[in-house]
């Protein structure tokens, strides 16, 4: 309990440093982005460019000329609302409905692809650790070898161009048909695997490498620990050795490991959702840039950040449940 | 441990297996799980007739994703939808200005008085009556966003199908009537929804005092509130932006069926005068994720869409069926000079650099259709200026050829030589370096062009060098003065290429750009006969001329002028294509030349060429019109 | 004999009169760590060295002996000055640790050395022994140019037997022994007067553990260096400190002192007694016959929450109900000091007794 | 009566391959466990002894190799044994508690989980309910409260009370023999103590056979009745405790035995043995400790001496200890 | 001085020993080269001409020409400058600030240390690669000291942190306590004692850093938010992308797959040389 509070106590400071943070790095933008805008809105109504300044400003919430102390209290206090402002391009949109739209892709795609790659990476890591020679060690290392040479955006530029382009298998865009209805029902379920199974396949190749490599390190310093020999010396049945003692074993210094994976698939979004236009949130994040919207990439930077602090509390959490060396402390 | 490593390489061989098979079904699903209706087969046994379904799948159209989706067109939350399911009173078709009505029936101008006639047969979308009132609400609420009303006294509604436009003193010209009635999009706000707003701004509106200021800042409708009562407006306009719709509600020939975040479909609005006869039944929209796919595998019908030259060739190639049509914007795209800084302060040496640019190579790399100018900058669409300058006057205008030689010459002539290491220096012995900035929000496009013209520069004896700058701070710095040179746009409009609106955005945005501010200090050129001219009244003054003749030879001498001062080059006027795809829909432009042209057609070469494609562009006509008309048809 | 001992409020207890002055002194020392626990709780207090006194003279070996956690290394530690200590004072020769001048500080620096347990650890892996050991005497400027410091330490190798061409490898390239004796020379290149040794020997091959205790005997004879040696071995305690003191230390408090000889033939306090009972002695006929005594419990409690009254009483077969309730001080019994309520009232002991 | 052996090891090698050449860790060694008897295996680390206690367990490290030789128990060669009967024969018939009972636990596992764990792999008919007692009785024997102790993880103990539960896990199956590679190195003096009166009162119970591996003389003075001294991967000297430490033969032995700092010292200097110990993928010609011995002859440097005897139940590799002579040599 | 040249060539005897670590040197060293001499000797001609566009492999054009005619083979040469200075200056500037920023925190400790965690902790929370998308606009990235101060941001986190780590348990290595019992003075320790041991970690975070300030750089130069420099791998991958149809324009193959190529085989240089550098730098795995 002690524990969970002490944890929880750090994500919550971590949390305000990362608004604070956040906030600041996007003022430190040079120019004014209300400027463009509120110059196409002067020229395009015919009023004077102080008026249509202040329109723009009042209709996102935001005024760089402000002092900054200000605008951190008015951001803030939008936060506390649950207000994180609302999109320049489309003032309609605020962020929080974007949000709500976009995250739970993501989440799913990422969270997906986690699973799938730590699992096989789990597995092949160690599989790697008790075979250390001959053809699969080889071809897994290889593997490994290439993976990590070439960076995910450029499989998924790959990928889409084999199986979207030249195979015409995978939708281009979109996370779903339209000609499905939302809900639990079996052409949606279909549609959303359909939609999303490149940018699932692309977050797996390029990870599970690192697990592998992670795995096969954790599974051989287990391998070599007195517990393994001991029980091996008890007579206990190998494959309960590979299961209780290496393999748990192995993978409890990989919980640790589960949330920064997280915090850097999240990261890798903007490339591989942007190109197989995925609309979760690294879609949003690439549009927002390029659109230069940054009220929401400030949104969607602080959600994904959250997302990262929350994924970190998981993990500890975990990495206690699991790890009753944890518990006493 | 080998029995192990055995067993367990079956397992993870396994769930391979598995995340394979479901990779493979899910593909499988693409071709199972598409509306077959939608992609139109050559199958020859189908007869003439493939798009059966009478779908018309258009790529493009930014809509935010739901909840961003509402029914309301003010602020741009439905897109491109707007152009299928909304009308106008008027429609200007961009380029030839022609005016067309839609729920305007007739109309009539009167001294300041303009009266208007509707439609009575129209219907909302939802079965309403469509009445002056609807109309009317529109003018009040974007009582602050509608150019029009700051040209306004009042609008009165007269009947149930007749408005009334009273004009403001000094009363603008009827063309400019005409353009500022057409403009944009007007009439589109259904009043048995939004009364209640337009009612209270009804209200307010009663509570202003009327304006006497300076009438070049005359307020809409003429009118001062108190701080209360703008606050009050600001709000209401606010409010009335964030009302949700679930589907836009609109009098245009369709309606919104479904919205997903990268599709839209369309079906047929009932309640449309002659819905029966419109022979699209349904169409279906996608926003552009990479139009080249999308139109390389005939997965669309309709882009709208500048590419490459060898893109555009591959993707014809690759389609077998898919058209494009080039089509000169109303935009040209130049390098805008600071004239603050030394030499470019000097016209001769702007002139002299004019001369320099052959402006070929540059359109190659940058635009590959668009049309090269030989101006410096005018301040009109250059294709617009035969129609409004008369021949003998554009026959004074200087020209610029790229010729080096003479570009040298006219620098000698100036007191320029060029020194040991074959760069150009000033009388005064120094020599100088340009900085072009290009906006880096343009990709590729602007710098590779910026590039191109440093090139230039530095061969011809400038050292230069392209600059790619952050969107959100080039226009700034440049105002400020942070680079010597810019790519940007030069002579164009944003919408209705009337002299007027190009010459205002003119004098304005690009001499701000160039360094000259009019509103601290009058800018006076002289025109062909040595005359003085005040360019911002001049401008203005062509607001309110009636006589053709007069203000034909304003024009005239305003567009000399700008192209005496340079202080701009005018590199191309931008060119932009459209898509059609043959396959599925006939009636198409110039349908009987495919084969001459391999499908890669040449820009219009009449008016009524221009004007039928521009309307199958979205952005010059609503493209409505196209199925309106009832010209293009599923095949 | 001789030791000058403070004892707890009582003044000072003059033992046997020494002619050789004390090079160090500690008065009352305490050591007390603080663990953190949380934000909101009190930080834990571990008193590693409680209320310690001692006299170390000039070329003396005095025995610091003491089960794992009985702060004897915290003890060594604070002698060396690496720690500063909760309470108390350290005198060097005669002068308190803190309110010393830098050039001061900068002698004793040289003069307190250190021989660590672990010798592959205190040796920097990355260089070689030539720059382990010319180094610090470069930079303190104990020779005047690199030829004079090599000088410097072939003689420090020759004093601890290893040869000169060892000087280019690596520590990972010698054996143990080896790498102990360069802790050795490295520790006398610094001149010193006193050496804390911390068990330089328990992690030694057996058969190489009398060469380095008879080194530590040369190097204490010939160039009169004071070693304190810490240890939780009774054998090689008695071997290096024959004619020196003892000291027995149990939870952080020093229960026992006294000329080595005496001590271990006669232990007084009833710890000391268990322990030495417990010691295998390598005779199959005494060690055969050896019955230890019977603690209460074998488990040794907590540093951090110690039983109240005399620390040992939990497990003491003789405790009383003083002994729960009193802390016994140090008084002087049977020549040495020793911290027990009931040492008078005590059976006598005997190692070969077969009780 | 010659007592019986229980293991009988016979011209044993065990190499080691690394990356600067093979080592021999235990090198053409004989070497017999006589039943009921506490034998205590001598040595420095890197003699062997270790190495040879695992293949008594046909555990040998991936990276050794048997080149030669057997172990028998009870007439069936263990290093013929696999798969299944190998892990049955497994702390079944010989059990063991390693140096580091800190680490040869499972942190994952409560203790019960381990002891359950081990006995269903053995027994798999067993019922766990049925068993439990058993563990109890197996706990209080090394004076655990089972109650408590049972629930606990390996962290929650501490290093007594591990090596404790050690000796209980290792008597689970009623093994034959146990062996003890080097059970109280870190433990102090009084729990080492303790550890060894409950080992003492167990194999006075029961008279199961133990296998100490230690290298304080004095652990072996007090708790075994027999000694072998390994050096260098061979045994150079085995017998009778009493007979070995009162007339030690090799030279050797003789130093580790006498060298040894203890209680029982006068005050005399202890001359050490010389040198240092021998690098085992360089091992000298000979005898592996000519180098360091004070009597080494010609006849060392060239030739390995064999192990042979020299008195009733006393052995002794070395050329310059005929029989007769004994530890009298060299004094 | 001739033990430095001894350690040197110790150095180079354990890398060619390795296999991996040779093939990983030898390509590190070629791209070098690639950068330095071969850009000398190839001269850049960014000219266009149009008419020469989509050539296939010549004598002129090892590579073929690009969408508007430029020689491939030139760009990638000139191009591999741009991308490994931007590498080492990525990598030199995090690992800068992450070592000044980590062993201030280890060596002053107490509320510094806490404060300097939680700073470090901020940038290893936020998502490195949308951070550095906004960074570099923010910065409005004008030349390649900008892009790597940029990439440094983002990156100097986990090294600090590991460096503190490192310096941590430096500090309590028995060695150091020697020093400090010995009295020798603080910036002896730091440079002569610690410094050394950390030799080893600091090349492989180098080459770490150097290796993923490559990758993200391209990633950013993709998005459209770096500096534009036609030449660089990043640029010509997005140029490719946009101005040449590669989806369905075989033409432009290989203008596409020379930029991957080129990336894959640099990372693959990274990754097998500092496979091998643990070794070389340790003098303990060193003579095993």
């Amino acid at each position: 309990m002690n524990y969970f509070l002490r944890k929880l106590g750090t994500s919550l400071l971590n949390l305000i440093a990362v608004v604070v943070t956040i906030f600041i790095v996007l003022r430190m933008m040079p120019g004014d982005i209300i400027e463009p805008m509120a110059r196409e809105e002067a020229s395009r109504l015919g009023i004077t460019y102080e008026e249509a300044y202040e329109r723009v400003a009042d209709r996102y919430n935001y005024n760089p000329q402000e002092p900054i102390y200000q605008q951190l209290v008015r951001y803030v206090k939008g936060l506390l609302r649950g207000d994180l402002g609302t999109s320049m391009l489309n003032p309609k949109n605020t962020v929080v409905s974007i949000l709500s739209v976009a995250l739970p892709w993501t989440i799913f795609v990422v969270s997906i692809s986690l699973i799938i790659s730590f699992i096989l990476g789990m597995q092949l890591g160690a599989l790697m650790a008790i075979r250390k020679r001959g053809i699969i060690n080889n071809s897994i290392t290889f593997y490994v070898t290439i993976v990590s040479a070439i960076p995910s955006y450029i499989i998924a530029i790959i990928l889409s161009i084999i199986f979207v382009y030249q195979l015409r298998l995978f939708p281009k865009s979109g996370v779903y048909s339209i000609d499905v209805t939302p809900g639990f029902n079996m052409p949606f379920i279909l549609s959303v695997l359909h939609y999303s199974v490149l940018p699932i396949t692309t977050y797996v190749i390029t990870s599970t490498g690192g697990w592998i490599l992670n795995m096969k390190g954790s599974s051989v310093h287990v391998l070599g620990s007195d517990y393994v020999f001991a029980a091996q010396a008890r007579g206990i049945p190998e494959k309960i050795i590979m299961r209780r003692y290496m393999k748990k074993n192995a993978m409890i210094p990989m919980i640790t490991i589960l949330a920064m994976a997280f915090g850097g698939m999240i990261g890798g979004a903007p490339l591989i959702e942007g190109q197989f236009q995925y609309l979760g949130m690294g879609a949003y994040l690439a549009k927002a840039l390029g659109e230069r919207d940054f009220i929401l990439y400030q949104g969607l930077l602080l959600c994904i950040s959250i997302s990262v602090i929350l994924a970190n509390l998981v993990a500890d959490l975990l990495y206690s449940k699991l790890d009753p060396r944890i518990r006493l402390e | 441990m080998r029995n192990l490593t055995v067993m367990r390489l079956r397992q993870i061989f396994s769930f391979v297996l598995i995340l394979v098979l479901i990779f493979v079904l899910t593909a499988c699903y693409s071709n199972t799980g598409n509306d077959p209706g939608t992609s139109p087969t050559n199958d020859s046994d189908s007869g003439p007739v493939v798009n059966k379904e009478r779908v018309k799948r258009i790529a493009g159209g930014y809509w935010p994703a739901p909840p961003g989706f509402g029914g309301n067109l003010i602020g741009a939350q439905v897109g491109d939808v707007g152009y299928y399911v909304y009308e106008s009173m008027f429609l200007v078709i961009v380029g030839t200005d022609r005016v067309v009505p839609r729920l305007a029936k007739e109309w009539k101008h009167e001294g300041n008085k303009t009266t208007v006639v509707l439609h009575d047969n129209r219907k909302w979308s939802d079965g309403t009556d469509f009445t002056a009132k609807d109309m009317w609400a529109y003018y009040l609420i974007n009582i602050n966003s509608s150019a029009i009303t700051r040209y306004l006294e009042a609008i009165n509604v007269v009947d149930d199908y007749t408005l009334e436009f009273v004009w403001a003193e000094p009363v603008i010209s009827d063309t400019q009537k005409m353009l500022l009635l057409a403009e944009g999009w007007q009439a589109v706000t259904p009043y048995h929804i939004f009364g209640e707003f337009v009612e209270q701004v009804a209200e307010i509106m009663k509570k202003g005092t009327p304006y006497t200021g300076d009438p070049t800042k005359r307020p809409p409708f003429g009118l001062v509130f108190e701080k209360d009562d703008q606050t009050a407006l600001k709000n209401l306009y606010n409010d009335f932006k964030n009302v949700d719709m679930e589907k836009p509600i609109g009098t245009g020939p369709y309606m919104v069926d479904k919205v997903t975040n990268v599709e839209v479909d369309l079906v047929v609005n009932p309640y449309f005068p002659d819905s029966d006869k419109l022979e699209f039944q349904k169409i279906k929209m996608h926003t552009v994720s990479d139009y080249n796919s999308l139109l390389s595998s005939n997965e669309t019908d309709s882009f709208v869409g500048t590419l490459p030259y060898d893109m555009a060739r591959t993707i014809l190639d690759a389609s077998g069926t898919m058209v494009m049509y080039p089509l000169l914007e109303q935009k040209s795209v130049g390098v805008i000079f600071n004239t603050r800084v030394q030499p470019l302060n000097d016209k001769l040496v702007r002139q002299a650099l004019n001369e320099v640019i052959n402006k070929k190579p540059v359109r190659e790399v940058a635009n590959y259709w668009a049309v090269e100018t030989g101006f410096a900058t005018i301040g009109l669409v250059p294709s617009t200026i035969e129609k409004y300058v008369d021949k003998d006057v554009l026959a004074k205008f200087a020209r610029y050829t790229g010729n080096t030689e003479k570009a040298a010459k006219m620098l000698e002539d100036a007191g320029w030589t060029k020194n040991s290491q074959g760069k150009w220096v000033d009388r005064n012995g120094r020599s100088y370096r340009f900085v072009i900035a290009a906006n880096a929000g343009w990709g590729a496009q602007g710098i590779t062009a910026a590039s191109e013209v440093a090139r230039q520069l530095t061969e011809f004896g400038f050292e230069t060098e392209a600059k790619a700058v952050e969107a959100t701070i080039v226009v700034s710095n440049m105002k400020a003065g942070a680079y010597d040179m810019m790519i940007d746009f030069v002579d164009m409009t944003w919408n209705i290429s009337d002299p007027y609106k190009a010459f205002s955005s003119y004098y304005g945005d690009i001499t701000e750009k160039a360094g000259i501010d009019l509103s601290a200090a009058p800018l006076i050129l002289k025109d062909y006969e040595g005359k003085e001219l005040n360019m911002k009244e001049a401008v203005s003054s062509l607001l309110y001329i009636n006589d053709e003749q007069e203000y034909r030879d304003l024009v005239g001498r305003i567009a000399w002028a700008t192209n005496d001062n340079a202080i701009a080059i005018n590199l191309y006027q931008n060119v932009m294509a459209i898509w059609e795809n043959s396959a599925t829909s006939k009636g198409l432009p110039m349908e009987d030349e495919f084969k001459k042209y391999d499908r890669m057609m040449p820009l219009p070469r009449t008016e009524e060429e221009y004007e039928e494609i521009a309307i199958l562009n979205r952005a010059y006509a609503p493209f409505a019109e196209v199925f309106v008309r009832n010209k293009v048809k599923p095949r | 004999m001789h030791a000058i001992i403070r004892c707890q409020g009582k003044g000072l207890l003059h033992m046997n009169d020494d002619p050789r002055k004390p090079i160090m002194s500690l008065r009352n020392v305490d050591m007390y760590y603080e663990i953190k626990r949380g934000l909101l709780k009190q930080p834990a207090r571990i008193g590693a060295v409680v209320d310690v006194s001692l006299d170390i003279h000039e070329g003396e070996v005095l025995a610091v002996v003491g089960e794992s956690g009985c702060g004897k290394t915290t003890l060594g530690n604070v002698i060396i000055g690496m720690l500063k200590p909760t309470r108390g004072q350290i005198l060097y020769n005669g002068k308190d640790l803190s309110q010393m001048t830098r050039q001061e500080l900068k002698e004793f620096r040289s003069s307190v050395q250190l021989v660590q347990q672990d010798s592959y650890a205190a040796l920097n892996p990355v260089k070689t022994l030539y720059h382990s050991l010319c180094g610090p005497v470069l930079h303190k400027k104990l020779a005047r140019n690199k030829a004079e410091a090599l000088k410097m330490v072939h003689e420090a190798l020759d004093m601890v037997e290893i040869s000169h061409e060892e000087l280019d490898k690596y520590p990972h390239e010698l054996s143990g022994g080896q790498r102990q004796r360069i802790l050795m020379a490295r520790a006398i290149l610094m001149r010193p007067k006193l050496i804390v040794a911390d068990e330089p020997v328990s992690m030694i091959d057996v058969s190489l553990r009398i060469s380095i205790l008879n080194l530590m005997a040369k190097l204490n004879k010939t160039l009169n260096i004071a070693f304190v040696y810490i240890t939780h071995d009774f054998g090689t305690a008695r071997y290096i400190a024959r004619n020196g003191n003892i000291c027995i230390m149990y939870l952080g408090k020093m229960v026992e002192y006294g000329n080595v000889q005496r001590v271990l033939e006669h232990p007084s306090h009833p710890y000391l007694q268990a322990l030495l009972t417990a010691v295998p002695v390598p005779d199959p006929e005494i060690a055969k016959k050896k019955r230890n005594l019977p603690l209460k419990s074998i488990e040794m409690p907590s540093v951090a929450a110690p039983p109240p009254g005399c620390r040992f009483h939990p497990r003491c077969p003789y405790s009383v109900d003083i002994c729960e309730t009193e802390e016994p001080v140090l008084l002087e019994h049977n020549e040495g000091l020793c911290a027990c309520h009931r040492v008078k009232e005590l059976p006598q002991w005997s190692l070969r007794a077969d009780r | 009566m010659t007592p019986k052996n229980i293991i009988e090891v016979r011209d044993l090698t065990v190499e080691f391959k690394k990356p600067r050449g093979s080592l021999l860790a235990v090198n053409h060694v004989d070497f017999d466990l006589r039943e009921g008897s506490v034998t205590a295996l001598v040595g420095e680390s890197g003699s062997g002894k270790t190495t040879l206690a695992f293949t008594m367990l046909n555990i040998v490290n991936t990276t050794g190799k048997i080149l030669s030789g057997s172990v028998n128990y009870n007439g069936t060669d263990v290093l013929k044994l696999k798969g299944e009967q190998l892990r049955r024969y497994r702390w079944k018939e010989i059990s063991m508690i390693f140096q580091s009972a800190q680490s040869s636990l499972n942190p994952l596992m409560t203790i019960q989980q381990h002891f359950w764990e081990t006995y269903l792999v053995h027994e798999p008919e067993a019922d766990e309910k049925k068993v439990i007692p058993r563990f109890f009785r197996l706990l209080e024997d090394v004076m655990l409260d089972p109650d408590r102790v049972l629930k606990l993880y390996p962290h929650e103990l501490s290093g007594g009370m591990k090596q404790r539960v050690m000796i209980a896990f290792s008597m689970l199956l009623s093994p034959r023999v146990i062996i003890l590679d080097e059970p109280t190195t870190a433990l102090d003096v009084i729990t080492q103590d303790y550890i060894f009166s409950i080992l003492d009162k167990i194999h006075n119970e029961t008279g199961i056979s133990m296998l100490l591996l230690t290298h304080d003389i004095g652990v072996v003075a007090k708790v075994a009745d027999r000694i072998a001294v390994m050096y260098a991967g061979r045994i150079v000297e085995v017998g009778d405790i009493f007979t070995v430490f009162r007339h030690t033969a090799h030279p050797y032995a003789k130093a580790l035995i006498t060298t040894a700092p203890s209680l029982l010292d006068t005050d005399k200097d202890k001359e050490p043995i010389k040198g240092s110990p021998p690098d085992l993928i360089d091992l000298p010609p000979g005898c592996a400790f000519h180098p360091r011995c004070p009597y080494a002859t010609e006849v060392c440097r060239e030739k390995c001496p064999a192990l042979t005897m020299i008195g009733e139940d006393h052995y002794v590799a070395c050329h310059n200890s005929l029989p007769g002579k004994g530890a009298a040599a060299y004094e | 001085m001739t033990r430095l040249l001894h350690s040197f060539k110790d150095f180079f005897k354990v890398i060619f020993r390795n296999r991996q670590a040779t093939i990983g040197l030898f390509i590190l060293t070629f791209f070098v080269l690639l950068a330095t001499v071969g850009a000398a000797l190839t001269p850049l001609d960014m000219t266009v001409d149009y008419a020469n566009r989509f050539q296939m492999p010549s004598w002129k054009h090892p590579l073929g020409t690009d969408y508007v005619g430029r020689d491939i083979l030139a760009q990638v040469i000139h191009g591999s400058r741009d991308v490994i200075t931007l590498g080492v200056v990525c990598a030199v500037m995090a690992l800068g600030i992450g070592v000044i920023i980590g062993s201030v925190s280890a060596f002053v400790g107490g509320f510094t240390d806490t404060l300097l965690s939680f700073f470090t902790n901020i940038f290893l929370t936020i998502p490195a690669f949308p951070l550095m998308l906004i960074l570099a606009v923010a910065f409005n990235v004008q030349n390649i000291w900008a892009a790597g101060f940029i990439l440094a941001i983002v990156s100097w986190g986990g090294v600090a942190r590991v460096v503190r780590g490192q310096i941590l348990s430096l500090k309590h290595a028995e060695y150091i306590i020697a020093c400090r019992i010995m009295g020798l003075k603080y910036w002896y320790i730091i440079f002569k004692e610690i410094l050394p041991n950390m030799v080893s970690l600091l090349a492989v975070q180098f080459i770490g850093l150097f290796q993923n300030g490559i990758a993200s750089s391209m990633g950013l130069m993709m998005l459209g938010v770096l500096t534009y420099r036609p030449t660089n791998w990043g640029v010509m991958l997005s140029l490719a992308l946009q101005n040449t149809g590669i989806a369905y324009n075989p033409k432009g193959l290989i203008y596409f797959v020379t930029p991957i190529v080129c990336l894959a085989l640099l990372q693959l240089g990274c990754i097998f040389f500092s496979s091998g550098i643990d070794q070389a730098l340790n003098p303990r795995l060193r003579t095993e």
